[in-house]
């Protein structure tokens, strides 16, 4: 295309936004509010998703008690073959003393009844934490063929609990958002479908002076883009504060503690302002691209 | 030039617009198309420009068979054909000028020629102080003649005209006439369909004549016939 | 019936349409208005439809000042007054038959009437195998006698009509001619807004001539009177 | 009105409809598509909302440890002016021997150990249900006024929590739901301006005919009511089609125990019908009005 074209067509697009400025602040608004519900959605899902990851991490750990009358040096040689499973992130010793002023700590009020024990009746243990819950299953498979250990413990509901909760929350998440997906690029194609309907007559004006497809569609194009874009920049705009403000609400009002296991501000934006770009400008593209096609039939 | 071969038209709510017209009109002939409303004139030319296709026959222009042309080509044959329509069809949203630029953009003319011609064709149908404004801040006769000014801007080699005098005064009318027949000089085609009889008969151009679509009179030099 | 006293109208844009304007027309008068393209012809319409509202004076139509009317009560004026557009203003999603009878439910008139009415005017124009069809589907001139036919089925007090023969070759012009002649016999005072010279100058009626802005010609059984 | 007029309006209204089908449709498409997200939101806050009070319910009860000594008499009639504190759901008594065999069975693997007591160091208490949550607190302030009362213990952080929990999840929701009908109604009405932008022609020619602004009203006011109302109508449709699916999925899938903690498909319809058919139906018919406005200034 030659440079003469290009500014032509920019000129345009600018124009054609200008002139039609009620049916761009329109298509502009509706962009940017189903763009923003997005968003609102995306916050929700992923934050319970972040969530279930986060609650899987407290349950990641399995409790090895071994026989008793084993040497320290043998406790020392089976705490790095533990180790070496392939899995396991690290592992944390627990001698049977430890374990007792544990658990009397645990009891707390009532801890005094253990004073009356004749003798420790507790094991020695590892405390074995997985890489990931996942891993767990197959973690305790491996700890049961050592004949140093009598007997494993690990929140197998739970965790298997957990597991579920979060493919579930993954999988309606993930269908949530690509319904949403589908119903945002719905709505973005549908407004400037109407978009260009009204201007039907100026279109069939260009072809019947000799316009080609190309020269009427590429400042609708652009317009639709521009419209999809600022659509796009608006929604980013309302949902990082909306989200800031959420956030500063839930962390200072509620629970302090819950700022950790909310995703940042930061983290937040970085996977919406690709996506809604992408979305905003793109269906605006093809949007207008598509609608114009009946028009250009003349 | 044009050519049209056998040539039937029938809408799709039955109407027979055109019933095998056989017609040929020659490089820079001034042709009048003339007969009562109805009769098929905008139907003649709207094939001309592709708007509609015949129900049969052929039509050939500059040694083209446009009827089996293939529609990625229809915007080249209509800037060989400037039409001014009956009915204006200006871009609302432009200015007089844009609206005359704009024809002159579509074909990639470059900025300067734009700037040199599009004043000169204003002048010439008596807009250059009107070039501003929107079409809606005319008159009938001055949106007309913004129309006749788009036409002739990019020196067509064959020039269309429905009805071009049709809201104009006498005066006016003859003013466009002057430029009409000032172009056809310098060598291009025209077709013009029009009910203005003082002008047919003054004029003493190539008359035909339809009715009921089909053509009852060709004569070189002729007048526009009917009784009022 | 209706008064024009010293009217002015200056557009947005600075161009004086109206300049000074003092006309009575009476109840059953049958008035040309003619003139030059621009000369305010359509200007002077859009007033009396409160389009536009003049700049200073003040129009009477049937005993009420209009300039100081309220919004409100444009739709019955628009009632009294029935127009035949320049550029026909048909609802192009509704049929001939609909664009007719619409006028007729906007008054309130009884879907017998109705049936009666919009048949015979259609008839009256030439149009009546046509009722069926969609404004698209007709020619330039169809178009103008659906809109005259639309214009004069309510038996409006007051006629105006904007160049209403500009499309029509001539037989059909009279035809056209005929239908008003007839209906301002009946009574409805006609103003009509024109560059046919034949049938200024057969009508023998009363013609106002335009220029610039201001009536440079007031006569009885006039002539259209520009050279041609 | 006058019953013509009626029957005027209506076939107007239908023409209107089926002449522009494709506007009307890309109408009611956008209605549904904004009312389909709002659904889906409620959905998933109305449930979060329910889980929350459900989690709530699991805390309702207080201990109360009498003081050793107490006539068998005297503990009745204690469990009876306890039972008449306002607030006070039901009271069940536990004696100390009940406690230790209960102790006992928590303890499980471990259970043993209190076999070595020499006495049952345990209290007799009474479990005070609490009708809500939020009431716990006034009800133990009541339970430390009896002399006969040695302690009263409670969940006080984990009631604390899910108390702001609740809170928090109701707050947020009801911003969120808020938002969206607003972004809802906002959708609706810029499709309903720009479907009436694109027959303003047709509006301007009625109002030169002589139409009144009310005669032009009615056919495009019933129009935009029955384009939301439609749209409503297959929002609806989704949902519960979309949440009866997802409801099988999480029941039957993932855990059968989850269907009692979710909102049946039932409960959720009876929340969103009115809700929707109001927005769409409504939302319609004043964003006709609305944006015939400057049309009909001529
Ligand atoms: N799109 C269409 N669909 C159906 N019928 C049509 C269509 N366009 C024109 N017609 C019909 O075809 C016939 C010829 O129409 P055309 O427009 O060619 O007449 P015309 O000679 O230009 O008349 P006028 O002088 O009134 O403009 C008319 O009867 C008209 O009603
Ligand atoms: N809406 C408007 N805004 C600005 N100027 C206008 C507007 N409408 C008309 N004019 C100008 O006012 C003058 C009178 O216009 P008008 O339409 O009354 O002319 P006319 O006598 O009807 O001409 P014609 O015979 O060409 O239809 C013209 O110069 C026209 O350009
Ligand atoms: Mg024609
Ligand atoms: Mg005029």
């Amino acid at each position: 295309m030659k440079l003469r074209s290009i500014q032509y067509v920019l000129q345009q697009s600018f124009r054609g936004i200008w002139r039609n400025k009620g049916m761009s602040v329109a298509s502009i608004s509706s962009v940017a509010a189903s763009l923003t519900i997005l968003g609102l959605i995306m916050i929700l899902i992923l934050n319970m998703s972040h969530l279930a990851g986060l609650a899987q991490s407290q349950f990641d750990s399995v409790q090895a008690f071994l026989v008793d009358d084993l040497e320290p040096a043998d406790i020392e040689v089976l705490g790095k073959q533990i180790a070496d499973i392939s899995g396991v992130a690290y592992v944390q010793y627990e001698s049977k003393e430890a374990a007792l002023a544990n658990m009397k700590e645990r009891w707390g009020q009532q801890g005094y009844l253990l004073d009356t024990l004749e003798e420790n009746p507790l094991p020695n243990s590892y405390i074995v934490h997985v890489g990931h819950i996942s891993e767990s299953d197959h973690v305790v498979e491996q700890l049961n063929s050592f004949t140093e250990i009598d007997e494993v413990k690990y929140y197998r509901d739970i965790i298997d609990n957990l597991i579920r909760a979060a493919e579930l929350i993954r999988s309606v998440g993930l269908l949530v958002i690509v319904t949403l997906v589908f119903i945002t690029i719905f709505i973005i194609s549908n407004t400037i479908k109407l978009t260009i309907n009204a201007r039907k007559r100026e279109i069939n004006i260009m072809k019947y002076v000799g316009a080609t497809n190309w020269f009427v569609r590429w400042p609708f194009m652009i317009e639709g883009t521009l419209l999809g874009f600022i659509g796009a920049c608006i929604a980013l705009i309302l949902v990082y504060f909306g989200y800031h403000t959420v956030f500063d609400m839930v962390t200072t009002r509620f629970f302090v503690i819950f700022s950790a296991y909310l995703l940042t501000v930061q983290e937040m934006m970085s996977r919406t302002v690709m996506m809604f770009i992408v979305l905003g400008a793109g269906v605006g593209a093809l949007g207008s691209i598509i609608s114009l096609r009946r028009y250009l039939e003349v | 030039m044009i050519e049209f071969r056998n040539i039937h038209k029938t809408y799709d709510n039955g109407v027979h617009a055109l019933e095998g017209i056989n017609l040929k009109i020659n490089k820079g002939e001034f042709l009048f198309l003339v007969g009562p409303s109805g009769a098929g004139k905008s139907t003649f030319i709207k094939l001309l420009l592709k708007e509609e296709e015949p129900t049969s026959g052929s039509i050939i222009v500059d040694d083209e068979d446009i009827t089996i042309y293939s529609k990625r080509k229809t915007p080249y044959l209509r800037r060989k054909i400037s039409v001014v329509f009956q009915d204006f069809r200006l871009l609302e949203e432009k200015t007089l000028y844009e609206n005359v630029a704009f024809a002159m953009q579509v074909v990639g003319a470059s900025p300067k020629e734009i700037r040199r011609q599009v004043p000169m064709v204003l002048g010439m149908v008596g807009l250059s102080d009107r070039a501003k404004q929107y079409p809606h801040q005319l008159s009938g006769g001055e949106k007309q003649r913004v129309s006749i000014a788009r036409a002739i801007v990019n020196r067509p080699i064959i020039l269309i005209a429905d009805e071009p005098t049709g809201n104009l005064d006498p005066d006016t009318a003859w003013e466009v006439m002057k430029v009409l027949r000032h172009i056809s000089r310098r060598g291009t085609t025209i077709l013009m369909a029009t009910h203005a009889k003082d002008i047919v008969d003054v004029m003493q151009q190539r008359v035909v004549a339809l009715e009921k679509g089909r053509i009852v009179r060709d004569v070189q030099r002729g007048i526009y016939g009917y009784e009022t």
